[in-house]
């Protein structure tokens, strides 16, 4: 058997060689239709951008900052740093300045490649801050056209000045990516963390490689998929996905047209292969609820109906278990009247597998989708390790498990309960980090941070941060995520934080779904001004608490967990928002600057007969300017099984 | 909630301007195909081929003439089944009298009309609205009388001419299959023509001119060329529609069957069926055709024959009355409630 | 923008009355390449009349316009005006609006496309190559101005502020030689009056275009436009860059007056 | 030249009869914007109904006077569940739904008194007489002399009256008319009823005449040149096109008619109209519109 190539250079080369122009390996909806790039056009491209980078001066084991929105300019640019040995550092797109100065500088970037005015502007920014930082890559030219300054270059200029280059140096590219060896730096990706500064996360080609063709066999997946890159280059997932998988196995990335026309541009596409957090997929049903609520009468007994078949059935399948013939010939109907077109609509029709990763999903959520015969899996990874620690296998799904360990991939639970790993996508450190790779890598394994055990068919179960995991007074377990998770799989809810440690019960705040809520509120003609204002009327916490008695319920089928069912409860004022700090970029709520910030609000919670408490709240806009308001948000009780 | 679009992107702009960019209605179109050129055939009686089917095709034919007049360049035109009569007459005589083959002759008809029609569209070079409206009765009224009073043209019989056995390479048109063959085959290439003309550039700027005149020609729309090409390739249209009527339908040209009337009942067509669109010259044209055997076969649960004043007044009442509902409910016709549904169909089982 | 280039248009001694009313007397003025001028004054000042004797749709009664250096016949018909190189936007909309987005702005092209009604009708080859080059064109100035969204959007069901920037697009469509711009930002928020200010100074710095806008608010004429034209009561009142129109007192006591009237 | 002089005054005597249907088209016109194509069908009903209250052996006066009654819930129920539902549509729609209007009533009416030709007589003498070498006859005069009351009585409805100047300020502009508070729908059943009128007169004196059938229908389309020569929206222009195109029409059939075949009076009206429109293109009296961009 032929070596593999395992840098991605020489993977790309590879493909160049191996698909015919034909074949698209990278589309983006611009000018109205699907501009359509193949491997051969993506080699070109890539090529042309690095010895344009090279005659900027661009050497071996730079780093270049990456920022925007998802473009095939922006993946060229990224294959092109690394022709070079190059490390690129892909960055959030919505980050803040001080998050931006702070990884800018750290990573010591001395190029960036930004998508348009809107981020070129803040590395203009960054630039006189960081004398290190030497030129900045544009991609689109739109209002830039009057910042005249030399370190500031258009992407086609760069592949301009590359050609050039080129014919000077012929060999020039060749032997840069010759040069590169598997285990150089392909990538730093910077994890924002609960606490404390974003630490960079050191990886490898050959990590990157053969993690990604780990995912392609688990799911015999080929150069045939076609997926669609709308989530940020700087997470993990989609550098494991619309980078690592496609360039491995040479099938097609699509790019959206913006982010406001994702949806529509996934129906017309009909990826076959998803990779999405929990929060997406949230957020798909919540708005195909709210839809079906505005629908007519019959479509939406048609719906409910239909669903519960669907339910039924996914049951059965799920536990590998004979469908009876009836529910199977319901199942017929409902896919040719609801599931059919419903997942048509959503762009998912074509799907063979998806997956769920990043954090748990609610298994309401887990099994909505699987029961419209959509391929949903769980996985859990990491960005230490590439992502690649366990997945569900096909035939062997569970709603709350995260499946199987991977194929070289081993899993041991630690005396605290911690879930620790050896995968090949292991990480080699954090980058100028020594402390802190010390602290999570000893002697091959990685400490997760979670909590979580394996089941007896040999899964893993995930419960919660093994940080957070605690107990209540009384000495039961306390996980506050496992609980927080449960209340947002409610369409009402869109963040929760539990109370609970060394306390008498478990208490609650609650962020309100404002869409789905300010929804349902309209269509019993409940008047409301504002977030606040919804938030606090008396029939949204009955609402709500309709909701909280569902998890109780499923609280008291679990033993371990029968007694941290949730006593009271409070409605947020204001959405949970990572501009104050309450949450991660990657929506994770960190719990201590919450239970600092808002200590009052607790012992309001834990105060009998207190059922009522003043609040003054600053909010920060898009903008950075803040305002403060002041409110009275209630507390109310709720009966627990 | 039959449409399944998942996966249906397009990667050219020849794609994305395709007629037919969804595959179902792609679909649709073929089935539609099939069951006109061999299915119909196949089943349907002589009856219905030569009754329904073929002046079905002739009207739709003409009613989308006058939709290009009307419905796309809103020049409006009440005198349009004149220009049939004169498409009707021009291949008769070219044919029966000259010996000219039988398609050059169909062609010379439809050629024929559009010159008389581009000579009637004249005034639209300075007028519109109503001014226009009567000026194209004129042209019924006028064309009425020249066949009548002209010799030359009845062939001194009153207004009536017959048609002669028909055949294409010495192969003979006798039976309706055959008829309805040459029917359909010259409607299909018409209006995949027309397809062409109203997607086009020449279509855009008729729909200029129909919203906004003054604009359009501040743009650059040559108002009077387009407006002219709007009435010569209208007539044209109806030309064809008139000569494969008389050929293949009536058997003779008779004057009395392009009566101003009929030229209510083009308008009427393109009301019902929707304006400005090709689906509904068909869907106005089928009712129009169907309507009056609709009424007979309710009537006739009720009695043996259904007397024919009744029938024709019942026919005026729902024709009115639709035209009127349309008008106020949907104005633009079934083809609009059509693509609603439809729509309603693409969302399925989301309201928007 | 000091060394005197020809003007792309001059307009000389243009006078029109309508019923018994001199809506213009004796007004010359000329529009520069690739500046922006605007023509300001309060309400019925016979600012959109001068921009419609300067596209064809009045003929003036007096006076002659020269274009590229070139007289203007007297009864030169507007579609030719067009294709000579101007093309406008109107004060109060004139979509096309049984039509979409994308098909309003394919009409403005119409000057630019050749095939005639039998290739047309064919829909092959050239007909159905020039169709498709222009819609790419017509694709690029839908990206230039932000309106991917409404690409198939009837026009009838456009709020107000993009209609006016799809008509905008037409223009643009045309690739003009002179923009004339009546009111772009009339009735708009300031969002949106920010936005369209900037899509005409892209138009002008990107694209190259030269342009002639008609606009109330002082604060976007002061600030995008090089050269200004001052009317009123149908009369060239001054004529300067904004900073001496801001100090001309004849200015000042045309509109002084106005908001006293 | 005597005969030539019988030939025009015929002519005239039958013009003054087209003014009038002409002027049920302008008021309409004027009012609503719309081109009431249902004109025609409106006259036929009126004979109709005429014909079938006389049927019923009421005295001519009642029956006339129902037959106004029936032309009121005509134009009543025109101007509400359909012109209604319409307004502020473009005229180019109300003018089609008149073309409804146009089926139904002929549908509606003949559907109630069969579709036969039938007789109509009101007692109106036929006498022949000779004036100068003219030959008249009664019969014609005294229709033109009820027509030319009636179009003088318009005239001054419409120039004197409080109604008919209110009417007037709607036809001049509808927004504004309605932001004065000039209540759009009644003016519109007015100008309805008004023209239902106006067709009663033409149908019975059709009707008479030709017997009352479906071709009276086509008498609207005499009326049509009359009003493009006159100027749609002109009065003076309808009355004064009427007579032209009677006396032309007339003219033309006996002088021009033998050398072509005859029958030109079809379409002769049709032909000034179209020389007409070429050299004035809102007709000889008809306001022309300037556009504003």
């Amino acid at each position: 058997m032929n070596e593999l190539p395992m840098t991605f250079p020489k993977i790309l080369i590879h493909n160049a060689e191996r698909f015919p122009p034909t074949k698209a390996a990278i589309r983006e909806k611009d000018y109205g239709i699907w501009q359509s790039y193949s491997w051969q056009d993506y080699l070109d491209q890539t090529r042309d951008f690095a010895l344009g980078l090279a005659a900027l001066g661009f050497k071996k084991d730079d780093k270049m900052a990456i920022i925007g929105d998802n473009r095939p300019q922006l993946y060229w640019g990224m294959a092109g740093c690394q022709c070079l040995g190059g490390v690129p550092v892909p960055l959030f797109q919505d980050a803040i300045h001080k998050e931006l100065h702070y990884i800018v500088d750290h990573s010591e970037c001395k190029f960036a490649l930004a998508e348009d005015q809107e981020q070129t502007d803040k590395f203009m920014v960054l630039k006189e801050e960081i004398p290190r930082l030497k030129y900045i890559i544009y991609d689109d030219p739109r209002g830039l056209q009057n910042y005249k300054h030399d370190w500031l270059i258009a992407f086609t200029d760069v592949q301009e000045m590359g050609r050039k280059f080129g014919k000077e140096n012929p060999e020039y590219f060749m032997n840069a990516v010759n040069d590169l060896k598997p285990d150089d730096m392909s990538i730093i990706s910077y994890t924002s963390g609960t606490t404390g500064n974003p630490k960079g996360v050191m990886l490898t080609h050959r990590k990157i490689a053969e993690c990604s063709r780990g995912f392609l066999e688990w799911d015999n997946l080929d150069e045939t998929e076609n997926v669609m890159a709308y989530l940020p280059m700087a997470w993990i997932g989609d550098h494991i996905f619309s980078y690592g998988q496609a360039l491995t196995s040479g099938f097609t990335v699509n790019c959206p047209e913006s982010t406001s026309t994702t949806v529509h541009d996934q129906k017309e596409i009909g990826p076959t292969h998803i990779f999405a957090p929990p929060r997406i997929w949230e957020n798909i049903l919540t708005q195909i609820m709210i839809k079906i609520e505005d629908s007519a009468w019959i479509k939406r007994k048609a719906f409910a109906y239909f669903m519960e078949v669907a339910k039924r059935v996914e049951k059965k399948r799920i536990a590998n278990e004979p469908v009876p013939l009836i529910d199977n010939i319901l199942y017929k109907i409902g896919d040719f009247i609801v599931y059919g077109p419903l997942v048509d609509n959503l762009g998912m029709r074509k799907i063979k597998v998806a997956y769920t990763a990043g954090e748990a999903i609610g298994p309401e959520i887990f099994e909505f989708y699987r029961s419209l015969g959509i391929n949903l899996k769980q996985l859990y990874g990491m960005t230490e390790s590439t992502a690649y620690i366990s997945m569900q296998k096909d035939g062997d799904i569970d709603s709350d498990s995260v499946g199987p360990p991977a194929p070289g991939v081993e899993i041991k639970i630690s005396d605290e309960g911690e879930v620790l790993y050896k995968s090949p996508g292991n990480f080699t450190g954090y980058f100028k980090n020594p402390e802190a790779t010390a602290e999570t890598l000893e002697d091959g394994w990685l400490h997760s941070g979670d909590a979580g055990y394996m089941t007896e068919r040999g899964h893993l179960k995930i419960i919660d941060r093994a940080k957070d995991v605690s107990k209540l007074k009384d000495g039961t377990m306390f996980a506050p995520k496992y609980i927080e998770n449960k209340l947002k799989f409610s369409q009402y809810i869109k963040e929760s934080v539990a109370h609970g440690m060394d306390r008498d019960f478990v208490a609650v705040f609650i962020d309100i779904d404002y869409g789905a809520v300010a929804n349902w509120a309209e269509r019993r003609h409940i008047g409301f001004t504002s977030y606040t204002d919804l938030a606090q009327k008396p029939p949204v916490y009955e609402l709500i608490k309709d909701e909280i008695l569902k998890v109780n319920k499923s609280l008291s089928e679990d033993p371990k967990l029968k007694n941290s069912q949730i006593k009271r409860y409070l409605l947020f004022h204001k959405e949970l928002n990572p501009d104050d700090g309450e949450i991660t970029r990657t929506r994770k709520v960190r719990r201590k600057f919450v239970a600092e910030k808002y200590g009052n609000l607790i012992e309001a919670l834990y105060t009998p007969d207190q059922d009522s408490v003043d609040m003054e709240a600053t909010f920060t806009y898009e903008d950075g300017r803040t305002t403060t308001m002041k409110a009275n948000l209630k507390v109310r009780d709720v009966e627990t099984f | 909630m039959f449409y399944r679009e998942c996966g249906n992107y397009k990667d050219t702009y020849a794609k994305d301007m395709a007629i037919f960019p969804i595959p179902l209605d792609r679909y649709g179109f073929i089935v539609m195909l099939i069951l006109a050129l061999i299915v119909i055939p196949l089943i349907a009686t002589d009856y219905w081929i030569s009754s329904i089917m073929i002046p079905f095709y002739c009207f739709a034919l003409s009613a989308f003439g006058l939709n290009i007049l009307a419905g796309y360049a809103g020049q409006i035109s009440i005198g349009h089944a004149a220009f049939m009569a004169v498409g009707a007459y021009a291949s008769l005589i070219l044919y029966g009298r000259y010996g000219i083959p039988l398609l050059p002759s169909i062609l010379g008809g439809g050629i024929v009309s559009a010159a008389v029609g581009t000579f009637f569209g004249l005034p639209a070079l300075r007028i519109k609205g109503f001014y226009l409206a009567i000026s194209t009765l004129a042209s019924q009224f006028i064309i009425q009388w020249v066949i009548v009073h002209w010799r030359w043209v009845s062939g001194g019989v009153f207004g009536t001419v017959e048609a002669p056995d028909m055949q294409i390479f010495g192969w003979a048109l006798d039976t309706p299959v055959r008829k309805y063959y040459l029917a359909l085959c010259i409607m299909i290439l018409l209006i995949t023509i027309g397809k062409n003309l109203v997607r086009g550039q020449l279509g855009r700027n008729w729909m200029a001119i129909r919203d906004m005149d003054y604009a359009a020609e501040i743009i650059g729309v040559n108002l009077y060329r387009d407006k002219l090409i709007a009435f010569a390739v209208s007539t044209f249209y109806a030309g064809i529609a008139g000569s494969l009527i008389t050929f293949c339908y009536y058997g003779a040209a008779n004057i009395e069957e392009f009566h101003v009337m009929v030229s209510f009942a083009l308008i009427g067509m393109i009301i019902i069926g929707g304006l400005g669109t090709i689906l509904g010259s068909f869907l106005g044209a089928g009712f129009f055709v169907l309507l009056p055997i609709a009424i007979n076969q309710s009537l006739g649960a009720f009695m043996d024959v259904v007397p024919s004043d009744i029938l024709s007044n019942i026919e005026a009442i729902i024709f009115g009355g639709l035209i009127v509902l349309f008008l106020i409910v949907e104005p633009y016709g079934m083809a609009r409630l059509w693509h609603t549904i439809k729509d309603k169909m693409r969302l399925w089982p989301f309201p928007y | 923008m000091n060394e005197k280039k020809e003007p792309i248009l001059r307009a000389e001694n243009i006078s029109i009355t309508f019923g018994g009313l001199k809506a213009l007397d004796r007004v010359s003025l000329e529009i520069n390449p690739g500046e922006i001028m605007a023509i300001i004054g309060p309400n019925g000042a016979g600012k959109t009349t001068m921009l419609n004797i300067i596209n064809g749709f009045y003929k003036p009664d007096e006076g002659r316009i020269i274009f590229e250096g070139k007289e203007r016949p007297k009864k030169m018909k507007p579609n030719l005006i067009a294709a000579q190189g101007i093309a406008r936007t109107f004060q109060n909309l004139a979509l096309f609006t049984g039509m979409s987005t994308l098909g309003n702005i394919m009409v403005g092209r119409t000057m630019l496309m050749h095939s005639n009604i039998f290739s047309q009708a064919l829909y092959w080859r050239f007909s159905q190559k020039e169709e498709i080059e222009h819609r790419a064109a017509v694709e690029r100035i839908i990206d230039f101005l932000q309106i991917e969204n409404i690409r198939r959007t009837p026009a009838s069901m456009l709020p107000y502020g993009l209609r006016k920037r799809v008509e905008l697009a037409r223009a643009l469509a045309a690739e003009p030689k002179l923009l004339l711009l009546d009111e772009p930002m009339a009735g708009m928020n300031l969002e949106e009056k920010e936005d369209i200010a900037r899509f005409v100074l892209d138009a002008n710095e990107e694209l190259g275009y030269t342009i002639a806008l008609i606009e109330h608010d002082m604060g976007v004429v002061m600030d995008i436009c090089d050269r200004i034209v001052v009317l009123d009561f149908g009369e060239k009142i001054a004529e300067g860059t904004p900073d001496e129109i801001k100090a001309d007192p004849k200015v000042i006591k045309a509109y002084l007056g106005e908001a006293g009237g | 030249m005597a005969f030539f002089f019988e030939v025009l005054i015929n002519g005239l005597l039958v013009g003054i009869m087209y003014s009038l249907v002409a002027l049920g088209f302008a008021l309409i016109y004027k009012a609503s914007d719309v081109f009431n194509m249902a004109q025609g069908a409106m006259s036929l009903l009126a004979g109709l109904a005429l014909v079938g209250f006389l049927e019923m052996s009421f005295p001519l006066w009642l029956a006339l006077l129902c037959t106004v009654g029936v032309m009121i819930i005509l134009a009543y129920s025109t101007v509400f569940f359909i012109l209604k539902p319409l307004v502020a549509r473009p005229p180019l729609m109300l003018f089609m739904a008149t073309f409804g209007v146009m089926y139904l009533v002929e549908g509606i009416g003949q559907s109630i008194y069969g579709t036969q030709a039938k007789g109509l007589s009101i007692g109106i003498p036929e006498i022949s007489f000779e004036i100068q070498g003219i030959l008249l006859n009664t019969f014609d005069l005294t229709f033109a002399g009820l027509a030319a009351v009636l179009v003088a009585g318009l005239v001054w409805f419409f120039q004197k009256t409080r109604t008919g100047r209110a009417l007037r300020a709607v036809s001049d502009d509808h927004e504004a008319a309605l932001s004065v508070g000039i209540p759009l729908l009644k003016a519109w059943a007015v100008t309805w009823v008004i023209a239902g009128i106006v067709a009663t007169v033409a149908g019975v004196a059709w009707g008479t005449r030709l017997g009352v059938q479906f071709s009276l229908g086509y008498i609207a389309f005499k009326a049509l040149p009359v009003l493009i020569i006159g100027g749609i929206d002109s009065i003076p222009g309808a009355i004064i096109a009427g007579l032209i195109v009677g006396a032309g029409e007339n003219l033309a059939e006996v002088f021009i008619g033998p050398y072509v075949g005859g029958g030109i009076q079809t379409f002769f009206p049709y032909l000034i109209a179209l020389l007409v429109l070429y050299f004035k293109p809102y007709g000889l009296f008809g306001k022309e519109i300037i556009e504003r961009v």
